[in-house]
């Protein structure tokens, strides 16, 4: 990395700053977008918005300290568990209902003091899967920056395949 | 017996056999003497089965023992149906394999041969293939066995591994896959016509309405094709080949089983599939006739020009297997009585052939004829033993070939029309045998060696030569009674519901 | 509507496998060794699965799940009928032999790789799974892509020449996921339905419709490149040469076979006989198929490397089975009439490849052996593995009664009773064509002797016998003797009503309209 | 019949045998002369074409583009020698060598541009059919 070792960005207070304050705001929208609205929809868009505060934060303070912040077992982590919100509410809906209900049948869940299976459904589509949906996105998105990002890494798998050469000969 | 195993089950057990032996071998592989008496357990026991169901086959007037495993397409089982002519050949493979084991012990003790449990293990898996050959009920199961028969040899034959050992084993599965490949159009093809493949005394009654005259000879072309494990000619250079093969490879599986099986396939395609009186309908006999002829007398030429003696027996196989085939292209009775007798006794009178040439290798190391000047006087028990097995090549009596031989002349007269003429054919080939047979003979007791190696007695060791007396003195006591083992009965009961003489 | 717990089995399939594939890459950053018990477990309880949702398919009848209640055509749904069970057991089972073998043989080749590995793995069988439950037809699309996408990425997986070999799978896969989309996209254009059997309902007017035909057009060609058909299998030597070898296994054994099941269920699902017998496009399948099976052959003799041989190998034997579908629609009988012989040409030949590729990856495993010429001896040393090879390669020629033979002899009958006498020499040509490649391996394995060692005369010092582990043995060794087992299971006709149950559905075999 | 065939077949045996202890050399040794010589040269020589045959079609299928190419430069260097000089002549037995050399090493691989060209024919195939086949 340019032969300085770690520092190849140059340390700006105006962006500090102005990253700093932009941040939470950029992720409060992200989260309007996820859940914020009536009705389908905004997950993938929110995660995305989400992921981009991050990139914005690692352009700013490097990515070291941008992987701290996400480090990447929490990124595995989250990941697994937007996936596990969107299909777990599914599964519950055959569980709670003992296997009458269909797969992602919202309407089953058992939530009929509260509300009517109407709203359940919208209430599930619009707010719960779409947090998972927004979780995984922002996590891959992440992921995939920081992969791009992160050069060190990629040495260390060592192809011990011999075989190859011979076969491309 | 009877209350031991209940008649049914017999033929799946005879079977078994083998296959079960070839699983003890593997298991006591590093313990010779264990291992070797497993092969000899398995062999008594599949001979004593086989030859329990001789008295009810004879007794049931040609019903055969039928016995199925489970049924693969719509009227075509996989299983077991014993007639007579089955019987024939599964109790010379199953006896002959006795003698063989008794004698590859020697043999292979004695040259130190490698890889002796893969030996065994793939000689139990042929004998399987063989007498699942003999014993099958229909085309279907005879192709099943047909094919493991092919590939169970393999080993055997490339045994040696040299490169030479090798190319003889790529050349034998070459061969003998593509034969599978045809035998098994010709199965598909004949249960497409008819609904069925099992084997019916008489032929398969609808064969002859279903199919045109055209695609009958197609067929039989096929099934020609299918059976080049008879080695006719020209579809024979396997066979020769296949000679670096251990001696009682030799012996037992190309004089006795894997030839033997090509040639039991076309007879039972000859009488049990086509029918003797189709077969005469379509002109096929005269054909066949005349292409075991050709073989017959091309064979006798080529083993002329052999020096090598195990080359020289394998022409003489090949001739013989067309002699076989000949007599069932007689179409007459007599004729195929002939050839489903000379199945045994062939294979008796070869065996003797090969296991003397092998007795010779083991002691003095001797393969070709020009050298064994004198060995006559070394190994007396050996060469007296070959000499009858000659003398039977020749059809001289006193030995079982002089039998045949009298049935295919007679076949002949029997037959009439054109074929009366083919006595002359067998007559030159007789006259070809003594040509090449003779001289061995000849240069083993009266050549003198060069080399004064004293005429000190130096024979095999017993394990061989037991065996070697065995199939010499039967097969002199098969001239002066043919009924031993049954034969004679058994072709009687197979013959005399086939049917059919044209004149 | 009540469903029984059986008819959930379907989505739980997929579900619990998705589920399974993200639990994977948590667990594996708190303990890698948990990857391969979560990913046995998880396929293991979907095999299970599996094989009620056969048989309730066959006792009960087709399953129709609607995800998330709501009705078709608008909502995606969920249909098993005796084909996709049939499928998804094959697929299952032989995921889970794979993913046995793997233990040991990832440990070792991909040390740093085995979490993502196993997730991979995961949303590969999920993708697999996906393809054959599903009753959509866009559903089926991006199932396709799911496991298209992760064989991608598992290919890859060994670096280097792997890339190459990966990106080329990656352009032709994706061209062929195009056309299938095209398709999709064709059909929607038409009808506004993406349900199959909606489809197979609205289209029957339509068939003389150029829109609709094209459609079939790209259907065929987009999972003809994604099935290795030749001349389209361009791809496959180089994907299967360097996968990993369980990998290899998968992709040759289960993934082309699932674009077959694609192909087969757009064909008579979407489409109907009817259709298909408009136009001679099954006839042209016949020869294009026929032909693959001779150059597929041709090719394999030339290769020196074990794997790339198989890989050649396969596109000869999809080659059988597109024959076999090809001439599904013009044999009537009982028995090798419709789809029989393809159908059992898939099962037979996922455990024949499946073997023979999981074999070639015990030959890497222990001595990095790739080329068939450098197998001297190995018959004595690995005595077990390289049995099993025998015995898969002389299913794969055909000798009775191993599977190979029985799939020859069925198809022999249909192409006998279609009239298509040249198929019968074809299929003849290429099993003397597969004898003359394989018994080149087991001539080398068996019958030559390694360097140094010495023609031995006794059998006591036969040299050492250096076996791979069990956790991988027994997966090879199952597979042997299945290839055996299911030959003669086959042969007992104890699996054909399945079968028969499947040209019911289609109206092909003995249920043809004549 | 019997009474033709076997008398004569005795009385073969025993010229046989007294041929030898009169003469001490076996009878019909021009038969066995012409069986070693020219019998088993014919046979050999047709087995030899066979074989070369069998080698040859695997040695095709080993690479079967560069097989035909070189195929091709020899026959055209066998037509073409008596006419062309002898420089040429060395020129093209020198494009021979390297096609030779080639054969050993490349194996046909097709590239990624060419699998494509590949599918869109296949594409056009069908789609030719259809469009001419229906009406």
């Amino acid at each position: 990395m340019n032969g300085k070792k770690g520092k190849i960005w140059e340390e700006n207070v105006i962006i500090e700053t102005i990253t700093r304050l932009m941040v939470p705001f950029i992720q409060i929208y992200a989260l309007y977008v996820m859940v914020g609205t009536e009705g389908a929809g905004g997950g993938f868009q929110g995660g995305v918005v989400f992921a981009a505060s991050i990139v914005l934060f690692t352009v700013t303070f490097g990515i070291s300290k941008g992987r701290k912040r996400l480090p990447e077992s929490w990124n595995a982590a989250l990941n697994s568990l937007g996936l596990y919100l969107y299909a777990g509410v599914g599964l519950l809906c055959i569980v709670l209902s003992l296997g009458a209900a269909q797969y992602l049948n919202y309407a089953a869940l058992p939530l009929s003091q509260i509300m009517s299976p109407a709203h359940t459904r919208a209430l599930m589509i619009s707010d719960v899967v779409e947090v998972g949906i927004g979780l995984t996105v922002m996590s891959i998105f992440a992921s995939i920056f920081f992969d791009l990002a992160w050069k060190g890494e990629g040495k260390k798998n060592k192809d011990k395949n011999k075989g190859d050469k011979e076969v491309q000969e | 017996m009877e209350q031991l195993i209940p008649i049914p089950y017999r033929p799946l057990l005879a079977i078994l056999c083998p296959a079960i032996g070839s699983i003890f071998i593997v298991l006591f592989g590093k313990r010779p003497n264990i291992r070797e008496s497993w092969t000899m357990l398995a062999s008594i026991a599949q001979f004593l089965i086989v030859f329990s169901m001789v008295p009810i086959v004879i007794g049931g007037n040609g019903e055969p023992i039928k016995y199925t495993l489970f049924t693969a397409f719509p009227s075509v089982d996989f299983g077991f149906s014993v007639d007579a002519f089955g019987l024939i050949f599964a109790i010379t493979s199953s006896f002959l394999w006795i003698l063989v084991s008794s004698y590859s012990i020697g043999y292979m003790r004695s040259l130190h041969e490698h890889a002796q449990t893969r030996y065994y293990f793939c000689f139990c898996w042929a004998i399987f293939g063989a007498v699942g050959v003999a014993l099958s009920g229909n085309l279907f199961t005879m192709f099943v066995f047909y094919e493991i028969l092919t590939v169970s040899t393999y080993p055997l034959v490339a045994h040696d591994q040299t490169p030479e050992a090798l190319f003889a084993g790529r050349k034998y599965l070459a061969y003998l896959l593509t034969a599978g490949g045809f035998f098994l159009a010709a199965v598909v093809i004949t249960y497409y016509f008819t609904g069925t493949t099992d084997f019916v005394t008489g032929g398969i009654p609808n064969l002859a309405s279903e199919a045109s005259r055209t695609a009958l000879m197609a067929l039989f072309a096929l099934f020609l094709l299918g059976f080049m494990k008879a080695a006719w000619m020209p579809f024979h250079s396997w066979l020769p080949t296949a000679m670096v093969a251990p001696t009682p490879v030799s012996a037992l599986l190309h004089a006795v089983a894997v030839v033997k099986a090509g040639v039991f396939g076309i007879v039972r395609v000859v009488c049990y599939i086509y029918g003797v009186d189709l077969m005469h309908g379509l002109g096929l006999g005269l054909v066949l006739a005349c292409l075991a002829t050709f073989t017959i007398i091309v064979a006798n030429l080529f083993a002329l020009a052999q020096d090598n003696l195990k080359r020289r027996l394998a022409y003489s196989t090949i001739n013989q297997l067309s002699l076989i085939i000949f007599g069932v292209a007689l179409l007459s009775p007599e004729g195929i009585e002939g050839a489903m007798m000379h199945i045994p006794f062939h294979g008796f009178m070869k065996i003797t052939l090969f296991m003397c040439a092998g007795a010779i290798i083991v002691v003095s190391g001797k393969k070709n004829i020009s050298e064994m000047a004198g060995i006559g006087k070394e190994m007396p028990v050996t060469m007296i033993a070959f000499t009858i097995g000659a003398l039977g090549m020749c059809a001289l009596p006193p030995t079982a070939g002089y039998i045949t031989h009298h049935f295919f002349v007679h076949g002949c007269e029997e037959a009439g029309g054109t074929m009366s003429f083919f006595p002359y054919v067998l007559l030159i080939a007789a006259i070809l045998d003594v040509m090449y047979f003779f001289p061995i003979i000849y240069t083993a007791f009266f050549a003198k060696s060069e080399g004064s190696s004293g005429s000190k007695i130096n024979e095999a060791p017993l394990f061989m030569l037991v065996p070697i007396a065995i199939t010499a003195t039967v097969s002199i006591i098969f001239f002066f009674y043919p009924d031993l083992f049954h034969i004679s009965e058994l072709v009687e009961t197979a013959v005399s519901s086939l049917g059919g003489v044209h004149p | 509507m009540i469903l029984s717990v059986v008819e959930q089995f379907p989505v739980l399939v997929i579900v619990v496998s998705l589920l399974s594939a993200f639990t994977i890459l948590i667990a594996g950053w708190l303990n890698k060794k948990s990857c391969w018990v979560i990913s046995f477990a998880t396929i293991l309880v979907q095999l299970v699965m599996a094989v009620f949702i056969l048989h309730h398919v066959l006792t009960v009848g087709t399953i129709h799940y609607w995800l998330g209640g709501w009705s078709p055509p608008w909502g995606i749904e969920y249909v098993v009928d005796a084909l996709n069970a049939y499928i998804l057991v094959i697929v299952l089972s032989l995921a889970l032999i794979c993913v046995t073998y793997s233990k040991r043989s990832i440990a070792h080749e991909l040390p740093q790789k085995i979490v993502s590995f196993y997730t991979l793995y995961q949303l590969l069988v999920t993708g697999l799974c996906g393809v054959t439950v599903t009753g959509d037809i866009f559903n089926m699309y991006v199932f396709i892509e799911i496991f298209s996408l992760s064989a991608y990425a598992l290919i890859a997986s060994r670096g280097k020449i792997a890339l190459k070999a990966s990106f080329t799978y990656l352009v032709l896969g994706s061209i062929g996921a195009c056309f299938f989309l095209l398709g999709i996209g064709f059909l929607y254009s038409v009808t506004g339905s993406l349900n199959m059997h909606d489809l197979s309902l609205i289209l029957p007017p339509l068939y003389e419709n150029k829109v609709v035909q094209a459609a079939f057009v790209f259907f065929v060609v987009g999972l003809s490149i994604k099935m290795a058909l030749f001349p389209l299998h361009t791809w496959l030597p180089d994907a299967h040469s360097f996968a990993p070898s369980e990998i290899s296994a998968m992709l040759s054994g289960i993934i082309i076979e699932v674009s077959t099941y694609a192909l087969i269920r757009v064909s008579f699902s979407v489409y109907t006989v009817a259709f298909i017998k408009l136009l001679p496009i099954f006839d042209f399948l016949c020869w294009v198929a026929a032909f693959g099976i001779i150059i597929g052959s041709v090719l394999a003799i030339a290769q020196y490397n074990l794997k790339r041989m198989l890989a050649y190998s396969s596109v000869s034997q999809m080659g059988y089975i597109m024959l076999a579908v090809g001439l599904s629609t013009s044999t009537h009988s009982a028995l090798w009439g419709g789809l029989t012989p393809a159908l059992m040409h898939i099962l037979n030949h996922a455990l024949m490849k499946g073997c023979l590729f999981l074999v070639a990856g015990a030959f890497i495993y222990k001595a990095e052996l790739w080329n068939i010429t450098d197998f001297q001896g190995l018959g004595r040393k690995m005595p077990y593995t390289c049995a099993a090879f025998m015995l898969a390669a002389i299913s794969m020629i055909g000798v009775p009664p191993s599977v190979g033979f029985v799939s020859k002899v069925y198809i022999i009958l249909a192409c006998l009773e279609s009239g298509k006498f040249i198929f019968v020499a074809v299929m003849l040509l290429s099993s003397l064509l597969n004898l003359v490649y394989f018994w080149r391996v087991i001539e080398t394995m068996y019958m030559k002797r390694g360097e140094g060692e010495e023609r031995s005369h006794s059998h006591s010092s036969s040299s050492k016998i250096d076996e791979i582990p069990l956790s991988m043995l027994i997966p090879v060794l199952t597979l042997a003797g299945l290839c055996i087992i299911m030959g003669v299971v086959w042969l007992t006709e104890i699996p054909l009503p399945i079968l028969d149950q499947v040209n019911a559905l289609f109206g092909l075999g003995r249920y043809a309209i004549p | 019949m019997i009474l033709i065939d076997e008398p004569l077949m005795y009385a073969f045996v025993a010229f046989w045998i007294i041929w030898v202890a009169v003469r001490r050399k076996e009878p019909g040794r021009w038969l066995i002369k012409f069986c070693e010589g020219p019998l088993m040269t014919f046979a050999r020589f047709i087995d030899f074409y066979v074989m070369r045959m069998a080698g040859f079609f695997v040695w095709v299928s080993k690479n079967p583009m560069v097989a035909l190419r070189i195929k091709e430069k020899e026959v055209r260097l066998k037509v073409e020698k008596p006419v062309i000089t002898p420089k040429k002549a060395e020129e093209y037995e020198r494009g021979l060598e390297e096609v030779r050399i080639r054969y050993t090493k490349e194996l046909p691989r097709l590239s990624l541009g060419a699998s494509i060209l590949l599918i869109l024919l296949f594409f056009l195939v069908y789609l030719a059919m259809y469009l001419l086949t229906v009406h």
